[in-house]
C-alpha cells in the first residue's frame, strides 16, 4: 500500500530473456488480479485470496480491498510481484509485414500495376449476423475516418452483407470475376469462425479456386498467424482499416 | 416546460405522420392472422404441454389447420366444435391431440357468437389469473413503494435457469431493480417455444413458461427479503412474439422486448409476419401491464448514432402509435434508445444528453428505457467503467425510467457476477451523487444541446413524412432503418401468415381489446 | 470472447477444500489480471502476455486488449480460467468476536457495570501523520455517521494527535489514569508501524504497565491477528467506527 | 457574467479582510529574516556545492553568521566585506569557505550602497540566467502554442531521477502536459537542499538542483519531439522555500508548490518561520514566471469537504494577497482546491460543482490548481475509476486550469505506469466528450448550485472577518483550517527566525522586487 518505500535491490536492467512485468521500475513484476471467491467476506476469505494469489506466482499479495457482491460471494482485487517470466526472444510469431498507404498512394499504384478496376467481394459469413466490421472495411463512409474501399476510385467493391454462406459468396466472387475475397468473423463462441473459415477453404481447394483469388479474414478476434493457419493470404484484427487491407492486397496480386 | 425549448407544433406534425403510418400498417394487421397468433389462442384457452418428440401442443394443432389450408378460419372457431361435438372439455382435447386421436379440420366453424360463449369459461379463466397477476404487481409496488429515480436493469446469461437465479439474486441485493434474463442465441428463429426448465443454453436461457415461474418465484423472495418488488423482464420479439407474451402474463412478468421492427432489421424476420404477431403480443401486453421495451438503440450499434439519431426518433414515433394501437397506455410504452456516440467525438456526450432528454420531454409518460455503451466499448475494462460512468450521468440527469447497465465487459463475455456488482455499484454511485443535477441546470439558448434536439426532431419529421408517404413496407424495402434493407416477401417466417376469412374470430383478443377499452 | 457458449462440463457444486474463483457458474475459475510489459504492442507482446497468463496457471488466456501506453511499453488485460485451487478449510485466522452494540446501549452497559468514566487516551504514533482515522474513532463528530466516543456521556477521551511518542503516550494514560489506549497506524511502508507497535509493548513490558491498560490498534492495514500477534488486545482496521471498538473495551475492561 | 450570481460586493470584502490580513502578516515578515532566506541569497550570488560530509556551502555560511549571532545584519554584507577586503571572487570565497579557511564573522559590515555595488555583478548573472529561462519557456509556449482546456498533470514519484524520467516522458507521450516530480517523504523538515542526482529516495525523488536539470532536459527533448512544452513541477514548500525557489528558478522549473500554510498545518513548521520564507520564495517565483500552486485542497483530507469548504475559499482568499504581497501577477497564483466530498452523499457532484465553479469566477485569472479525490479513493479501483471519471467532469466543466489527475490506485501505491496511463485516458475522453459542457449550461436561481456557492461564501466571509479581527497567527493557535491548532512558538525551524538589524541587506530581494513592480 502507499508510496513505494521498499529499496529495489533487483537487478533492473531489461532482459529479454527473463521478461517480467513493470510496475514503475523495470523487473518489479507488478501485477494487478482480480476474482470472486463463493465465500463471505471476512478474514478468512481474505487469506484465501492471498494463497491462491501465491500460487499464481504473485509474491507479497497485497489485498487491496475485498468487496461483498453478495451474501456468500467476495470480490478480490489484488497487487503483487509475479515470479514468473518468459523469453522473449524464444517467442515466434507469424507477424504480417505490410507497408501501408494512404488512399491515393493505392489509387496510383493499382493505376500503375494493373489495367483494370481490381474487384473485391466481401461478407460476413456462416452464420454470423455482425456487419460493422466488413462495413467499416468496405462501405462508402468507412469508419473512424478512414473512407472503405467502395470510394476508392480504381476498386470494384461488393459488400454481401451478414450471414453469406460460403457457398453463396464463392459463387458471387466467380459470376463479378474478383479479385479478392474479404470475409468478416465476429462470433467465435464454440470456435464456430474456426470451423466456418476452414469450411471456406475446402470448398475453394476442392474446386480448385484457392488461386483465383486473395482471400482475407477479419474481425475482432482475427489474427494474422491464425488466417495464415487456417489458409488463408492475411489475417485483420482490430482497429485496422481499409488502407491496411488494401495495401496489402494490391501488393499480393501484383506478386501473383 | 421544455429545457430544450422544442416546437410543439412540430412534435405533433412528427406525431401526425407516425399516427398514419401506424394507421396503414394496421389495415394489414386487422386482415392477417398468423400462426403463432392462433398458438396464443391456444394457449390462452390452456392448452399447454409437448408431445413426446417436445412438440408444443398449440403447434401441433395449428399445423393440423395450416396443412388443410383451414387456418384462415382460426383455430378458434375449430376448437369450440370440438368442445361442442364432442362435449369434451379443453383438457380432454388437449389429451386427444396428444396421443394424435384427433383432427381438428372434421369439425366445422361455428357461428362466431357461439365460439364466444364456447369458450368463454376458458378464457375468463385465463385472463382472471392475468388480471390477478396484475394486481398483486400493483400491490406489492404499494407495498414497497415505487421507487423514483431510473431503474436499475440488469442481465442475467447463464444458460441455466438455476444458474441465472443465483445470479438474479446476487443482483437484486447489490441493487438490481429489474432482471432479464437473456434467451439463448436464436431462440427467436424458432416457431415454437420450447417446454420446461432447461439448463443448457448459447448465450442465454431458453424463454420457457417453466424457466419463467423459477425465476419469478426467486426475485419474489429476494423482494420479499429487501422489501422491494423486483421486476422480471424477458423477450416476446421473434417468431412467437405473442406466444411469450401470453407466457410473460400469466407468470408475471413485467416487462417484455418487443418490437416488430427489431425482428425485421436485426433477425431478418418477414415484416408482415411480424407486425400482425407483434399486435396481438402488445395487446397482451396492455393487458397484463406489462411494460414493453421496443428495441431503436439497436440502429445505433449498426448505423452513426451521431448522423442517424433522428431514425432513432422517428421509431419511436411510430413505436408509440403501434403501442397506442394495442390499446397500450403510455406508461408500458418502454421506448428504446441508447448512447453509443464514438468516445472520440468531440464534444459528444452533449449529442446524447440532448437527445436523452429529447426523448424525455417527447414522451413524458413512456417508461424510456435507455441503453448503455456496448458498440464503443473494448477490452479496456477501466475505460469502460468511465464510458457507463458517462451513459449513467446522462441517464440520471434525464430522469431515464428503464436503467439497463452498462458492463465493464461488455467486449468480452457475458456478465460475470462481479461485473454486474460493479454496474450497479457505478450507477448507484452517480444516481446518489448528481441526484438532482438534472433539475438544477437550463442549456443556452441556441446552444449546442439546444439546436442538436431541434435538429433531430425536424429531421425525423423529413423521414417521418417520407415514410408515410410511401409505408413502413416500402421504407424497410429501402433501408430506411440502421441502413438496413429488407424485401417484404422475404425473411423469415412469412409462410406463418394467412389473410383472415370472413368467418375468422379470435375470442380472446376480441375480449381483451373490449376490456383495454373501458380502462382508456 | 462474449456470451460464454461453451458447455459447462466441470464440477459444479461448491467445494471448500478445492475452492476456486468463480466468474458466473461454480468453479468455472474465471480471474482478471492485468499488468505492463516494457515491450512493443505487437503480436509478440500478446503472446508474451499469454504465456505469462499461462505460467500464473490462466488457462485460456484472453487478451481482451492490449494498450500501447507508450513506445516500448504495453499493458495487457487478460481474462481466463484459473486452475489452482485452495483448501478453505484448512485457512486458520483469529477474527475477533465482537458483539457490536449501539451507542446508548453501550452507555447503559457503562452505567450498569463501571462506577466511573472510562478514560481513553488515543493518537497516531511514532512518525505517522495521519489523522483523520483516530479523528474518526474519537472525535465529537465522528465519520460516516457514527459519533465518535468523545460524544459517549460516560466515556473521558483525550485525543494526543498526530506523530506522538510511545514513550508521551504512556506519559499522558498514566497522568489521566486511562483504562483504554487507542493507537493509529496509517503508513505501513518498510513496516515502520510493525516496528513502532513492538516498541510500544516493550515500552509497557519494561515499566510492568502492559495489564493496567486495554491496548487497541487500528488503521487501514491492521487486523486482529496481526494486533494480536503484536501483543495488542484488539485490531481494528477499515470500515470500523467508535461502536466497534468501545463495545470491545467495555466488555474486556469488565472482564479484567 | 456569473453563472453562481454570487455578488460583487461580497467578493469584495472578503477580499478586502483577506488584504487586511496579508498585510499585518507582511509587517512581521518585512521586519524578519530566516537561515533559508540567506542561504537563498548565497545561492543566488553563485555559491553552490557541498563540502567532504555533504553540508551544503550555503549552509556553513549562513552557520557561522548565526552561530556569533550576526546573522540579523543578513549574509550579503558579510559577503560582500569578504569580497572588498580579501579582493577575491565569490568562487574564491566557496573554495576557502570548503577548505575551512574563511570565517565570515571576522569582516565587518558594509553600507547598503557598498554592498549592492559590490555584488552587482553576481546578482546580474543570476537574474539574467532566471530571464533567460523565462524567455525561454515564453517562447517554447509561443512556438508550440499554449493549449486551451486544463493541463493535465501527473506525479512521478519512483525515488530514482532516471527512473522518473522513463515515467515522466512515457506520461508525457501519453498526453500530459505537466510532470510533477514528487519529493521523498521528509525532505521538507530538512534544513538543507541535498546535492547532485539521486536515485534512492522515499515515496519520491529528492529535490536537488541536479535532479531538476536531468528531468529538465529529458521533457525538453520529449516536448520538442511531441511540438508542445512540457511543464515541470517541484515543491518549494518545507524549511527550504526560497532555497527551492530559486533552484527551481535556475532549472526553469514551471510550477513550484508554495504554501506556508501547509507547511505549518501539515508538517508542523513554525508559522513565523514559513511566513518569512514563502515571502522571499514567492518573490523568486514571481520573478521567474513560475505558478505557484497552494495547498487548501489539503484541508478537505482531515476535515469534512462539505461542512469545511468555506475554510479553502477564505485561504485561497489570504494566499491571493500573500502572492500579490510577493508582486505575483494573478497569472501565477495557482491557488489549490479538491474534490474530497464523500461519494456517499447525496447531491455530493452539485456541491463540488459548485465549489470549483465558484472558484473559478471569484478567481478569474488565476490557473487553479483542481485536486482529485483522495481520501474517498478505496482499494477498489474500478469504482475508483468512477470517481476520478466525476472529477474530470468538474474539471472540464467548470474550466480549471491545472488538472492533477486521480490514480484508480490512489489508496494502494504511487502510481504505476499504467495507472499514469489509465489516468490521462480518463481525462483526455471526458475533455473531448464533454467539451464545451459548461458552457452549455447555466443553473436554476435558487438552485441547490447557486445556494451552495453563496453559503460557501457568506460563511468565507465570516471566517475571514475573525481572522482579521484576531490575525493569522491567533487564527492559526484556534485551528481555524482544517481543525489543526499550531501554537505560533512551536513547531519545526522557529531557531532559524531572526529580527533584521537595522543594517539588514537583501540585495537580490530588493532588486527582484525593483524589476516587478516595473512589470506590475
Ligand atoms: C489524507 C491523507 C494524507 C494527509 C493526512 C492528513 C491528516 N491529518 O491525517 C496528508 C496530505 C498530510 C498525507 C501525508 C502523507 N501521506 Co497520506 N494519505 C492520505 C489519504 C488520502 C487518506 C487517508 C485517510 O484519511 N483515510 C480516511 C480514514 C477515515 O481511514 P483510516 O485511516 O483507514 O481509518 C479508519 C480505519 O482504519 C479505522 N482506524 C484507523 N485508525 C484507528 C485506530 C483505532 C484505535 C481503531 C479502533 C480504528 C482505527 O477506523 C477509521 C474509520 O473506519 C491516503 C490515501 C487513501 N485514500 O487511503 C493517503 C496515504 C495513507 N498517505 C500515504 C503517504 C505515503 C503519505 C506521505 C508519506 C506522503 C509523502 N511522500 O510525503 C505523507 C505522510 C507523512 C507522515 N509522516 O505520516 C500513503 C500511505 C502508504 C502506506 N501504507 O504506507 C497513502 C495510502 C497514499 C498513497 N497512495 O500512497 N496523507
Ligand atoms: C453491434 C453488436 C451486435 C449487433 C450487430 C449489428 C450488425 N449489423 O452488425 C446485434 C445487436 C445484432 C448483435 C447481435 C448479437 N451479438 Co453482438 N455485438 C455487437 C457489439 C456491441 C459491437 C460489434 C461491432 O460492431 N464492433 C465495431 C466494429 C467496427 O469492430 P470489428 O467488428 O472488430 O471490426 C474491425 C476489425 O475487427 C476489422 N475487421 C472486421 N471484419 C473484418 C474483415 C476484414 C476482411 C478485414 C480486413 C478487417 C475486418 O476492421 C474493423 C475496423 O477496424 C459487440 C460488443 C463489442 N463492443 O465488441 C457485440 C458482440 C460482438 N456480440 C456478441 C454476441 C454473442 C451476439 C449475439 C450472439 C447475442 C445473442 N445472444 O443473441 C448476437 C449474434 C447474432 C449472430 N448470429 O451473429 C458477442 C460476441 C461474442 C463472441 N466473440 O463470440 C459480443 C462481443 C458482445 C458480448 N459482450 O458478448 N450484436
Ligand atoms: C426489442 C428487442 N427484442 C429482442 C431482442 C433480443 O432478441 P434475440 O433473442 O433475438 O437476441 C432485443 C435485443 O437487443 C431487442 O432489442
Ligand atoms: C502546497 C504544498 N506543498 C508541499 C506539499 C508536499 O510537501 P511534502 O514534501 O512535505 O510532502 C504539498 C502536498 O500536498 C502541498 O500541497
Amino acid at each position: 500500500m502507499g508510496y513505494d518505500m521498499s529499496s529495489k535491490t533487483f537487478n533492473k536492467e531489461l532482459d529479454l530473456k527473463k521478461l517480467k512485468p513493470y510496475g514503475d521500475t523495470m523487473n518489479d513484476g507488478k501485477v494487478q488480479v482480480s476474482f470472486t471467491l463463493p465465500v463471505s467476506n471476512d478474514e478468512q476469505a481474505i487469506e484465501a485470496a492471498k494463497e491462491l494469489a501465491k500460487k499464481m506466482g504473485v509474491e507479497n499479495p497485497l489485498v487491496a480491498e475485498s468487496i461483498a457482491i453478495d451474501e456468500t460471494f467476495t470480490m478480490f482485487i489484488i497487487y503483487g510481484n509475479l515470479v514468473h517470466t518468459v523469453n522473449y526472444d524464444d517467442i515466434e510469431v507469424i507477424a504480417l509485414e505490410n507497408d501501408v498507404l494512404s488512399k491515393y498512394e493505392i489509387e496510383d499504384y493499382i493505376d500503375e500495376n494493373f489495367t483494370k478496376n481490381i474487384v473485391v467481394v466481401g461478407a460476413s459469413t456462416g452464420t454470423d449476423a455482425h456487419t460493422v466490421g466488413i462495413d467499416a472495411i468496405m462501405n462508402m463512409k468507412g469508419f473512424a475516418g478512414h473512407y472503405g474501399i467502395e470510394r476508392y476510385r480504381n476498386i470494384d467493391a461488393y459488400n454481401m452483407g451478414s450471414s453469406v454462406e460460403n457457398e453463396e459468396m464463392i459463387k458471387k466472387a466467380l459470376e463479378v470475376n474478383a479479385d479478392v475475397l474479404l470475409i468478416s468473423q465476429t462470433v467465435t463462441q464454440k470456435d464456430v469462425h474456426i470451423k466456418n473459415l476452414v469450411n471456406m477453404i475446402e470448398l475453394l481447394e476442392i474446386e480448385g479456386l484457392r488461386d483465383r483469388f486473395i482471400i482475407i479474414v477479419g474481425g475482432p478476434r482475427i489474427n494474422h498467424e491464425l488466417a495464415k493457419e487456417l489458409g488463408f493470404d492475411a489475417g485483420f484484427g482490430p482497429k485496422k482499416y481499409a488502407e491496411d487491407v488494401a495495401s496489402f492486397f494490391i501488393k499480393a496480386l501484383k506478386k501473383d | 416546460m421544455s429545457k430544450l425549448k422544442l416546437s410543439k407544433d412540430k412534435i405533433n406534425e412528427a406525431r401526425n405522420y407516425a399516427t398514419d403510418i401506424a394507421m396503414q400498417t394496421q389495415e394489414f394487421i386487422d386482415v392477417h392472422t398468423t400462426v403463432t397468433v392462433e398458438r396464443t389462442i391456444c394457449r390462452l384457452l390452456g392448452i399447454d404441454g409437448v408431445d413426446e418428440v417436445e412438440v408444443p401442443l398449440p403447434n401441433i394443432i395449428v399445423s393440423q389447420l395450416q396443412d388443410s389450408g383451414n387456418l384462415k378460419h382460426g383455430v378458434a372457431t375449430y376448437i369450440a366444435s370440438v368442445i361442442k361435438n364432442e362435449k369434451i372439455s379443453i383438457d380432454d382435447l388437449a389429451s386427444r391431440i396428444m396421443s394424435n386421436n384427433l383432427d381438428l379440420n372434421e369439425y366445422a366453424p361455428l357461428r362466431k357468437d357461439e365460439v364466444i360463449k364456447i369458450l368463454q369459461p376458458y378464457i375468463t379463466e385465463s385472463l382472471f389469473k392475468i388480471k390477478q397477476n396484475r394486481i398483486f404487481r400493483e400491490n406489492q409496488q404499494l407495498k414497497y413503494g415505487r421507487k423514483s429515480g431510473p431503474l436499475l436493469y440488469v442481465i442475467v446469461a447463464t444458460g441455466n435457469i438455476y444458474e441465472d437465479v443465483v445470479q438474479a439474486k446476487a443482483a437484486a441485493r447489490a441493487g438490481a431493480d429489474v432482471i432479464a434474463v437473456i434467451r439463448t442465441t436464436g431462440q427467436s428463429l424458432l416457431d415454437f417455444v420450447p417446454y420446461g426448465p432447461t439448463t443448457e443454453g448459447f448465450g442465454g436461457t431458453y424463454a420457457t413458461q417453466a424457466n419463467f415461474k423459477i425465476m419469478r418465484e426467486e426475485l419474489d423472495a429476494v423482494g420479499d427479503q429487501l422489501e422491494r418488488y423486483i421486476m422480471l423482464v424477458n423477450y416476446a420479439s421473434g417468431l412467437c412474439m405473442p406466444e411469450i407474451a401470453a407466457m410473460g402474463a400469466l407468470e408475471r412478468l413485467d416487462m417484455m422486448l418487443n418490437d416488430s421492427l427489431y425482428g425485421i432489421l436485426f433477425r431478418d424476420i418477414n415484416m408482415k409476419r411480424t407486425f400482425v404477431d407483434q399486435y396481438f403480443s402488445r395487446v397482451i401486453n396492455a393487458y397484463s401491464g406489462i411494460i414493453i421495451n421496443t428495441g431503436e438503440d439497436n440502429y445505433l450499434t449498426t448505423s452513426d448514432a451521431v448522423t442517424e439519431a433522428h431514425t432513432v426518433l422517428a421509431s419511436q414515433f411510430i413505436n408509440e402509435q403501434f403501442a397506442h394501437k394495442a390499446f397500450m397506455k403510455e406508461e408500458l410504452q418502454g421506448l428504446g434508445h441508447a448512447f453509443e456516440i464514438d468516445p472520440t467525438v468531440e464534444n459528444g456526450f452533449l449529442y446524447e444528453y440532448s437527445q436523452a432528454l429529447m426523448a424525455r420531454e417527447i414522451f413524458p409518460n413512456a417508461p424510456l428505457k435507455y441503453m448503455p455503451p456496448t458498440k464503443h466499448m473494448t477490452g479496456n475494462i477501466f475505460k469502460g467503467q468511465v464510458q457507463n460512468a458517462l451513459f449513467n450521468m446522462v441517464t440520471t440527469a434525464t430522469n431515464q425510467s428503464i436503467h439497463l447497465l452498462g458492463m465493464l465487459t461488455e467486449a468480452v463475455h457475458t456478465p460475470f457476477m462481479s461485473d454486474r456488482y460493479l454496474a450497479i455499484e457505478n450507477a448507484r454511485y452517480i444516481n446518489t451523487t448528481m441526484k438532482d443535477f438534472g433539475n438544477e441546470i437550463e442549456f443556452k439558448k441556441d446552444g449546442i444541446i439546444v439546436n442538436r434536439a431541434k435538429q433531430v426532431l425536424d429531421d425525423s419529421i423529413t423521414l417521418l413524412e417520407e415514410i408515410t408517404n410511401i409505408g413502413v413496407f416500402e421504407s424497410l424495402e429501402r433501408g430506411i432503418f440502421a441502413g438496413i434493407k429488407r424485401p417484404r416477401n422475404s425473411g423469415k417466417g412469412l409462410s406463418g401468415v394467412f389473410k383472415k376469412s370472413e368467418h375468422y374470430i379470435n375470442p380472446v383478443l376480441d375480449q381483451m381489446i373490449e376490456e383495454l377499452k373501458e380502462e382508456l
